[in-house]
């Protein structure tokens, strides 16, 4: 278990979650079924969700209940997801948020 | 405070983004929204509706008194073109 | 085409308030549905413990389980992850359009609770920065560390309460300190106010940090002495340096958060020229306070009064939950910001209202004039209180809605 | 409040009156603009940013707006701010072969007009648009169109307007326009005060008939409302604007190959990507006075209209959804124009969709108006009494 996961608690106690596997950006990670992607990439030391579309500044997780929109990621077959509400499941493929071209500006990808 | 402070996340509008509009003439939130972007992101203005209200409100007591507010619209999520269309 | 969905209460939010209302509106008949957009129900109420007055712990997450518990019941429909992004006014209630599809119901509740106030500074979009509300999220209901040592920035009821559970779960904090004074800071900046505050908060005395609000006061009976005796190095309340002199100028790292600029303030906030300081953290969390998330009723169409002791802009409503617009309630945070605890009072009110204008209520008025009772009771004896003006702030909203109603009537 | 005089008091502060306040200006007239609200606060920030002669009738109509687009590319270099002006060209697709057949007769007409139209095949649309639908047919370009931020095309007029010595009222309404005992204009009473003018310029928009009722005339303009779509920040789906040829027939009340709601709300195809990395999505038409709100039945219509165009839009998200009013006239020409039996008082209005597309050059031909001018082009078919002649 990773060293941010916290195990005894001494006010809240939550019940069993099965581990699972998953990948972010094509690492093979492990995780506990049904927390979000967010936490699960957080128990690795992960933070970077995000470049910024155009500046490609890093973001991370920032309100952690869907509503700025800041870890936003792409997990296979789904689309762009808000990491902060979506649970990730077994076998689940998730990928950051990229910076873009701007073709109307000229700008390019990096 | 330094102008290069970050108010808009989204679209990384600047402090300074935000002299500059309203040295040349944008004196509501409204027009500070439309000539910088500030909360036209992708948050829909969930997190920095409030500075650009604050901000403009320390800035021109006055200017702000009274005028149109910025609106909400639907989508308050953002849903995408098929969600909306009704397509699954 | 997805298809339509039918139901005769429909709830929008399943925080405390939410559920509160479903709890109580159940024995009704009605086919309700409540909506949340968080994958788990439960709302602020997942993350939140406070010690009371006894010594003894309530927690949010045993609340939230009971309540829904109580939910489980064949004529409640209880969806969790589901977005609402939209609203009509239909002639027999409430079109609601959702990431499930559109759901048309007679009666619609928004609990939508509130969202948080940033607290903009140098460095504040690199990851690690997040507000309050995320670091208890990730504490308290992942159970995920948002870090191995963190910084609060913001002295305010919301900032100080999460502190203290962030402290309770083991998260190292190296402190809490003012937020930057700038032209997007409130009260915040100001060590007098921040003291001011604290005092304000320590009749209730529960625990440590609101007593040394008080006892400091009794002595210098007025914030600006306090903070003039305040010492710079700042005073440990559980283990955490509450530096009431201290400000934050900038936050720093490569690629995510490494460390935090402080620098010392004078009692009107401003910088001390050359106090400046590195502190090594790898997160820092802003607590900028609360405003009630009350898009959906601008959606709606419903006016608004701004009133800063709530937290902003208040969908107008009167005593009994009721908006102007027929059949459309609030309950919450939506309605202004305070506890959980007021929320779910606030939440069975509205429930007796919507079975009361639906006619399924005996002694109805009793009934109501019962809830609302409860509601002032509860927030009377709330252990957290989010502002002192609260009490008059509400009455001004119910006024202007009577007031409004009369003129309707009379026009 | 003083009394205040003025060479000319333009009412509104749209893009047409600020087009047109900056041109008087630029002649060294004294000028005076009045607006109930903000600058760009009605139709000029609710509508995308077209500089188009693409869906101009051939003949007079895109001739005004090829005159206008050069009037912009001026502007990019005389005005004091930037407004993402870029000159990308547009087409228009064909769903069906029929669709191809007046298209080919439209783009015959334009070119002998002496328009640079051309017609694309099936290839041509493939390899620019990688993620169209498969079966459209084909299409056609105009490739001087062009496209600007209209809300910053607005403001950079009204900056450069108040630095030639405009001023601007916002926030201030007009509640009466005074006559002498000719009945020519004699000046404005505000909500801030009277201000004495010999002329007056009704640039109004949608508001415009309500001005013109001041002066005991009837402007034949209605609000024509409109619902815009927003996506959020996404891969590159193409750079410059598309819209669906049967949009012509939407914007000339003309008969359409489609469902009965898309017919309704008078629903087409209008793609427009801007700088901001993400793209605008119209577009609707209806007469429903001057409601605005959203209507969510409205904008379901036009994302199932995008998504037949574009089937990868299903999975990009919509950031917002805006609406505006456009001030339609019955033969979807503006007015520009003298009213003679109202000495002094001009109405330039009535452009519906088209007013960021002909500002420049209302503006400019409104100067030439005031100031007894030849006209850079004819104004005849624009006459306010074209409505009277043809009806009774």
């Amino acid at each position: 278990m990773s060293k941010l996961r916290i195990v005894n608690h001494p006010l809240i106690k939550k019940g069993e979650q099965k581990r699972i596997s998953f990948t972010f950006n094509g690492e093979s990670l492990e995780g506990l079924e049904g927390e979000p992607i967010a936490a699960a990439l957080l128990a690795h030391g992960i933070r970077i969700l995000r470049r910024h579309e155009e500046s490609g500044s890093n973001r991370g997780l920032y309100c952690a209940i869907g509503h700025c929109m800041e870890c936003r990621v792409d997990v296979q077959g789904k689309g762009q997801v808000r990491a902060c509400l979506t649970p990730i499941v077994e076998g689940m493929e998730v990928v950051e948020g990229k910076q873009l071209e701007n073709k109307i500006t000229g700008r390019e990808a990096p | 405070m330094s102008n290069s402070i970050i108010v808009c996340r989204c679209e990384e509008v600047t402090v300074e983004n935000l002299e500059d509009a309203y040295h040349t003439g944008a004196i509501t939130s409204r027009q500070i929204k439309m000539k910088t972007r500030a909360t036209m992101g992708a948050c829909q203005g969930r997190v920095c509706r409030n500075l650009v209200d604050l901000w403009m409100g320390n800035k021109n007591p006055l200017a702000s008194k009274g005028v149109e507010q910025l609106s909400y619209r639907p989508p308050v999520r953002p849903i995408t073109f098929g969600e909306l269309a009704g397509e699954e | 085409m997805m298809e339509k969905q039918y139901t005769d209460v429909l709830i929008i939010g399943a925080g405390p308030a939410g559920l509160a209302a479903a709890t109580n509106l159940f024995e009704s008949g009605f086919k309700i549905t409540i909506l949340d957009e968080f994958p788990h129900p439960g709302g602020r109420l997942l993350g939140q413990f406070h010690e009371e007055s006894d010594g003894s712990w309530w927690i949010g997450r045993q609340v939230a389980s009971e309540l829904v518990e109580m939910t489980k019941q064949p004529n409640i429909s209880l969806q969790c992850g589901v977005s609402v992004y939209g609203l009509k006014q239909i002639s027999e209630g409430w079109e609601v359009l959702s990431s499930v599809g559109t759901i048309e119901t007679k009666y619609l509740l928004l609990a939508t609770g509130a969202a948080e106030i940033p607290v903009p500074l140098e460095g504040w979009t690199l990851p690690g920065v997040m507000s309050i509300g995320a670091a208890q999220v990730l504490t308290n209901v992942h159970m995920v560390k948002p870090g191995d040592r963190g910084i609060i920035v913001g002295v305010n009821v919301l900032g100080l309460a999460i502190s203290r559970e962030l402290a309770v779960a083991g998260v190292d904090l190296a402190g809490i300190v003012l937020s930057p004074n700038n032209l997007f800071s409130g009260e915040n900046a100001n060590p007098v106010e921040a003291i001011n505050l604290l005092m304000s908060l320590s009749h209730l005395a529960p625990s440590a940090w609101m007593r040394l609000g008080g006892s400091l006061a009794q002595k210098m009976k007025m914030g600006k002495w306090v903070s003039t005796f305040f010492p710079r190095q700042g005073m440990n309340v559980w283990d955490i340096p509450l530096l009431l002199k201290t400000t934050i100028s900038s936050i720093q790292g490569k690629k995510s958060v490494e460390s935090v600029v402080l620098a010392d303030v004078n009692s009107s906030g401003q910088i001390i020229a050359g106090s400046e300081r590195e502190e090594k953290v790898d997160f820092v969390a802003l607590a900028g306070g609360l405003y009630p998330l009350a898009e959906l009723a601008a959606v709606a169409g419903c006016s608004f009064l701004y009133l800063p002791e709530l937290g902003g802009n208040i969908p107008l409503h009167n005593e009994q939950m009721k908006t102007p617009l027929s059949n459309l309630y609030v309950a919450g945070n939506i309605t202004g910001v305070e506890g959980a605890q007021v929320a779910m009072a606030q939440g069975k009110l509205a429930a007796r209202s919507i079975g009361n204008d639906a006619g399924l209520l005996k002694n109805g008025r009793e009934k109501i004039a019962e809830a609302m009772d409860e509601v002032h009771q509860v927030r009377k004896t709330a252990t957290i209180q989010f502002h002192p003006g609260i009490i008059a702030a509400r009455k001004r909203v119910y006024e202007m809605y009577d007031s409004l109603q009369k003129e309707s009537l009379t026009s | 409040m003083g009394n205040e005089t003025a060479d000319v008091v333009v009412i509104g502060g749209g893009i047409i009156g600020m087009a047109t306040s900056y041109y008087l200006s630029k002649l060294g007239l004294d000028v005076v603009v009045v607006e109930k609200g903000e600058i760009a606060g009605g139709t000029s920030s609710k509508c995308d940013g077209n500089i188009l002669a693409i869906d101009k009738e051939p003949g007079f109509d895109s001739q005004m707006s090829l005159k206008s687009q050069e009037l912009v590319t001026e502007l990019v270099k005389e005005l004091d701010e930037e407004f993402e002006y870029r000159a990308p060209g547009s087409i228009l697709v064909c769903e069906n072969e029929e669709e191809m057949v007046a298209a080919n007769a439209w783009v015959e007409h334009q070119k002998q007009a002496g328009l640079p139209f051309r017609m694309l095949d099936r290839n041509d649309i493939k390899s620019e648009w990688k993620y169209m639908a498969d079966d459209i047919y084909g299409g056609l370009e105009c490739a001087t169109d062009s496209t600007v931020n209209p809300v910053l095309f607005t403001y950079a007029l009204a900056v450069t307007a108040k630095r030639l010595g405009v001023r601007l009222k916002t926030h201030t309404t007009v509640t009466k326009i005074r006559l002498d005992a000719n009945g020519a204009v004699e000046g404005v009473e505000t909500s801030s005060g009277l201000i004495y003018t010999k002329q007056v310029v009704n640039a109004a928009g949608v508001w415009s008939k309500h001005i013109g009722q001041m002066v005991g005339i009837e402007v034949p303009i209605e609000p024509r409302k409109g619902h815009i779509l927003v996506s959020s920040r996404t891969k590159s789906i193409g750079t410059r604007k598309v819209m669906e040829f049967s949009y012509l027939m939407s914007k000339f009340g003309k008969e359409r190959k489609v469902d009965e709601e898309t017919e309704k709300y008078g629903v087409a195809l209008v793609f427009e990507p801007t700088a901001s990395q993400n793209f605008l999505i119209g577009s609707s038409r209806e007469f429903v006075g001057f409601q605005t709100q959203i209507n969510v039945d409205v904008i379901r219509c036009i994302a199932r209209r995008a998504i037949r165009f574009f089937p990868v839009m299903k999975d990009i998200p919509i950031l917002r959804s805006y609406c505006g009013l456009r001030p339609w006239t019955p033969d979807h020409l503006p007015i520009v124009s003298r009213v003679e039996e109202v000495p002094g008082f001009y109405i330039a209005a009535g452009h519906e969709g088209d007013g960021i597309s002909l500002a420049a050059i209302t503006g400019k031909v409104m100067s030439e108006l005031i100031t007894d001018q030849k006209t850079t082009i004819t104004t005849d078919p624009l006459r306010y009494d074209r409505f009277q002649k043809t009806e009774v």
